[in-house]
């Protein structure tokens, strides 16, 4: 028996749980020279914004204890040539297609959906009010309920197809702003997004990045990510997707048995770009083991103490 | 580029040159051998608490025994515990990546400009253009370190039969003063016909060789450092800034860029 | 000329910026194995609380990337066998000695932190408003400006000597509840106590922590600690302690940079029962080839972007 | 207790046993030979992505070669890149640790009841007590494994000319069954003198014992596991529920207790 590795998020439905995190694999190009992209879940694109973005100056990244900082700011290359460039290649891949939308107000979510909207390779957008590394917009909404609210509801108003929430885990309880993202109207949530963090060079005394701070990833945070799946599978009835940290199988089984329907893969493709191949393959085999027919067994499936 | 997969390569060989320097030696890696001058390798060791791999420029290959050579200076851990491998050691590899240096035209005097550990791809390149016809002495190789220890690999070098002109800034080997010094007066006293240039080093050296260029109006090109989470352009961690404007990334774009694209 | 390692924490001199963490050196008995403890800038004791406690039961530890989970659950011998039986050990050290005090009501930490006025030895309180392992108090305080405020106010009227707030980062503003710890008549604020998070084990479902969840400790969490000194040290005038993921002396300079006046030891005292010798040794070294004369030169020195 | 102090040791020899089975060989380490039977020390790898020390027994010393052996299992990822050390590695040693076990008196009869890796630490009472001048005959070694390949270093152990029980689940070798089934059998045929127990093992195995000793009514000891991130009883991460009330870190008060001490 060949376990059943297909999932559903909201109405569409992966071949298999495994979807690559924003800004951990561009746009797609370069990842298809490791695999070819119908052996993901789902992609998602880096954040995109209504004009293009440079980001922050170098140094923008550095290594942490099994993590690493970003501090990259939203570089991308705006929706026009999002849509000129990138989406022809996109449509070519035997993928879902998730577009992660970012901006510095309310309005630039809601024209970057719109737009969005009209193009149908999209099949998913994910909006992003959980980045740390800009000042407007980004985690200012994400750690504010009302705001996350509203921007969801707004979003929700343009763009037809799921919409999928991503949540920071900066906040005193992540479940009230994944209450809020369920009430404005999203489809799916997905948790998490960075933790604010720093690093300071001991020979020259400046921070090791230009915007002083960044966003912590890595197996690092996997506890923490997966303890915020937790709470949030606890107080929504939305579908989740878990991000932080995962590198194995093992911790895809981890993310789904506290509630997680598929899972995001960000830092650990920079370790190894086939990654989501081999933690597929390696899913596959759990489940075979074990006599699972479907991955869906796992979802929620922790026995709590 | 070839297929983005990491592979695990033994390591035949690790040598300490001198202070900070070593050499290494790793194989059998068939795909190394097909890497050009200015390419990279992206090297990891598994299971260790170093989160990412390093860059290191090839050196040279040998195809006959399936190897890629490379030398490297310890600056902080993780090329310090590469230094510390021992012999059937395997490291992770991703590469070869990034774009390597465009050959020159036939009557073109070339000058090599490294510091450091600048070292590696421009002897890699001045091997290759060797290789392939050219006449070792239209190769000016300006080799710069602080002290005699920092230039390493001479005998190799000079067995290439290129025009060898090393400097140091206190004078223990060679020319004393910084290197693009001792490209100046090279250059005020005997100008070469057709210079181009190839330049890798600290990024002190590369912005004064990217001036001394544009003041004397001479081609070429100059490989940069960054620091590198991924290696193959996803993570945009790596970039630098334009002279046109925009970005590039040094690990996919680079690291070689022609004189006077980047804001160094 | 030797660089001086003293700093100050309100009235109270130590001998040098490094002081060991609640809950990693017990009561010093065991350390004082390793090194005397006359090494050390201070030592600070394993969660006291009015009653004797076990604790959760094991499984309470877990291993995590760069860093552990703890549920330990405030295991303690009690207010009155910890003056019986610790003080008299503690009272031989010539070091500086923090008692590190917990409750499930404002009422404990009153009547600890008055048994403990009476006991001259105790040289300052940390009261740990932050303890993510416990049902009530701990850190559902330490998450809730009002109550950390009134938490200290109490504890203020019946302690004489200087008293550490100790914080959490599981907020979206720690600088709020450093404000209102400073409020509420704090001398010290001491942070981050641990990153709430969990593991499953893929083979069993069950958490690996009979608590289900536990606390993040080790350098996985120290970026985070980092700018989080870095928030408070903007927006308060307490003296700060650093804590999270300290090994070695550059993290201690990291710490200083961010506005730290001294750090606590935690996780790492475990991988190494020497290492706050080796950090002081390494420390002076530090100072002595920058030719700074006193290690308070370096308390809030990073340069910004 | 000896110093707390992490010490840098090397490995001399490492030898693949049977299926998960590894024996080591670290030295010099003059403190090691010191230890006795019972006492662990906690070992980590530098550099490595392990987090934490692992405990391990140790199974003898060898004093004239200033060296301790030790025989592991491989469960998970942290012993397993201990099992790929190299000779010449070093490991991060802290020990001896930990409470070990009481010597029996003259007249009694040991019983040493070994399942899996609790076979080390009985390995080294049995050498120690009749390096002692007992009487190997006195010395009943019960050995339980899985399979005939779980029970390893046998001709040291016949060396000694203890009494060797083997046993194993699948009757590959030695009798068929638990290994607490064959020390009933045992108690029930042949009641020896003034029985004493002493025994380490995986925890059903231990329950067991523990049983079994209070429904005969025999004393002795058991050896405990605990996962330790310290080893030297701060962290209070390794404790056990005493039967009596209360908790005791394994560290520290043990790995060795009494039996009935613990609630199993
Ligand atoms: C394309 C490329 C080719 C290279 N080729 C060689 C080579 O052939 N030989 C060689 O010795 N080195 C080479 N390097 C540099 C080498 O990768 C760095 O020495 C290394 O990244 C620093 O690693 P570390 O572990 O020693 O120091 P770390 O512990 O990483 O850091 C030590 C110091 O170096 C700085 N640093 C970190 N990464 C880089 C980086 N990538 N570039 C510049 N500074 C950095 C840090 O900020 C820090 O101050 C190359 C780098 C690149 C990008
Ligand atoms: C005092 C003492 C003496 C020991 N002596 C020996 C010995 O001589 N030879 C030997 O092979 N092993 C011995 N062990 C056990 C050894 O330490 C464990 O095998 C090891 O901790 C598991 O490490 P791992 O890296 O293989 O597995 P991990 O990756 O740590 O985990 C694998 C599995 O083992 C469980 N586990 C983790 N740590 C322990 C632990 N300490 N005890 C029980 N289960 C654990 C985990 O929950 C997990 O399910 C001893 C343990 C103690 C406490
Ligand atoms: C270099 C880098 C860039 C990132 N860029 C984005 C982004 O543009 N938009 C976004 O929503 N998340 C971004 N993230 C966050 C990741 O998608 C992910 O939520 C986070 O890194 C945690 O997962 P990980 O530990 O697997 O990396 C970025 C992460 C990294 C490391
Ligand atoms: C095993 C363990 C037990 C702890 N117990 C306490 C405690 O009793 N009281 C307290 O305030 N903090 C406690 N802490 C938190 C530490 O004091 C410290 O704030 C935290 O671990 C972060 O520092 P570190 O990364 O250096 O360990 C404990 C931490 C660990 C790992
Ligand atoms: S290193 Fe990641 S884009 Fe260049
Ligand atoms: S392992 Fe830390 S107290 Fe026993």
């Amino acid at each position: 028996m060949t376990p059943d590795l297909k999932v559903k998020l909201g109405s569409v439905e992966l071949n298999n749980p495994i979807m690559t995190a924003s800004g951990c694999c561009g746009y797609g190009e370069e990842l298809a020279q490791a695999f070819p992209l119908s052996r993901l879940g789902a992609l998602v694109t880096k954040s995109i914004t209504r004009e293009p973005r440079l980001g922050h100056p170098s140094p923008r990244t550095v290594e942490a204890a099994s993590g690493m900082l970003n501090a990259i700011g939203l570089a991308n290359v705006g929706l026009d040539c999002f849509i000129s460039d990138k989406v022809p290649f996109l449509e070519k891949q035997d993928t879902t297609i998730v577009v992660n939308v970012a901006g510095s107000s309310i309005g630039d979510y809601v024209e970057v959906c719109a737009r969005l909207n009209d193009v149908p390779r999209v099949d998913m957008i994910e909006v992003n009010i959980s980045c740390p590394n800009v000042k407007e917009g980004g985690i200012e909404i994400g750690t504010d309920p009302t705001m996350t609210e509203k921007t969801i509801a707004e979003v929700r108003r343009v763009f037809s197809r799921p919409i999928i929430a991503k949540l920071t885990p900066n906040v005193t309880d992540i479940s009230v702003v994944a209450r809020a993202a369920e009430a404005g109207g999203a489809d799916i949530l997905s948790l998490i997004n960075t933790l604010v963090g720093t690093s300071i060079d001991f020979n020259t005394w400046r921070p090791r990045l230009t915007n002083n701070r960044g966003g912590l990833s890595g197996p690092a945070i996997k506890p923490v990510a997966l303890a915020a799946v937790d709470r949030v599978y606890q107080s929504t009835n939305l579908p989740l997707i878990g991000i932080g940290g995962i590198a194995s199988a093992m911790d895809v089984v981890e993310f789904m048995l506290v509630g997680a329907t598929a899972v995001q893969i960000g830092t650990s493709l920079f370790k190894d770009p086939q990654g989501p191949v081999n933690i597929v393959r390696d899913l596959k085999e759990y489940l075979k083991q074990r006599n699972l027919s479907s991955v869906t067994k796992l979802i929620g499936q922790v026995r709590k103490y | 580029m070839s297929k983005l997969k990491i592979e695990r390569v033994a390591v035949r060989n690790l040598r300490h040159l001198s202070r900070d320097y070593y050499s290494m030696c790793l194989g059998p890696w068939p795909k190394g051998c097909r890497s050009k001058p200015g390419q990279f390798v992206h090297v990891g060791l598994p299971e260790s608490d170093i989160f990412f791999r390093r860059a290191l420029s090839i050196a040279w290959v040998d195809p006959d025994r399936d190897e890629s050579h490379f030398i490297f200076k310890v600056f902080g851990r993780g090329i310090r515990l590469l230094s510390r491998c021992n012999k059937g050691d395997e490291v992770e590899l991703l590469g070869p990546l990034g774009v390597p240096f465009k050959m020159p035209k036939k009557n073109e005097t070339c000058l090599l400009i490294g510091g450091g550990v600048g070292f590696p791809p421009l002897y890699f390149l001045a091997y290759r253009m060797i290789e392939k016809g050219r006449d070792p002495r239209t190769i000016e190789f300006f080799y710069g370190g602080r002290t005699s220890e920092e230039i390493v690999e001479r005998t190799r070098l000079r067995k290439l039969g290129v025009k060898f002109r090393p400097v140091t800034d206190d004078g223990s080997f060679g020319e004393q003063g910084l290197v693009t010094e001792a490209v100046t007066r090279y250059l005020d006293s005997t100008p070469p016909r057709n210079p181009r240039i190839y330049s890798c080093g600290p990024a002190p050296m590369l912005r004064a060789t990217d001036e001394l260029a544009r003041r004397y109006d001479i081609p070429g090109q100059v490989s940069l450092e960054a620091p590198m989470p991924c290696g193959f352009g996803v993570c945009l961690g790596c970039v630098v800034p334009l002279r046109a404007g925009g970005n590039a990334r040094v690990c996919t774009e680079g690291p070689v860029f022609e004189i006077g694209e980047v804001l160094l």
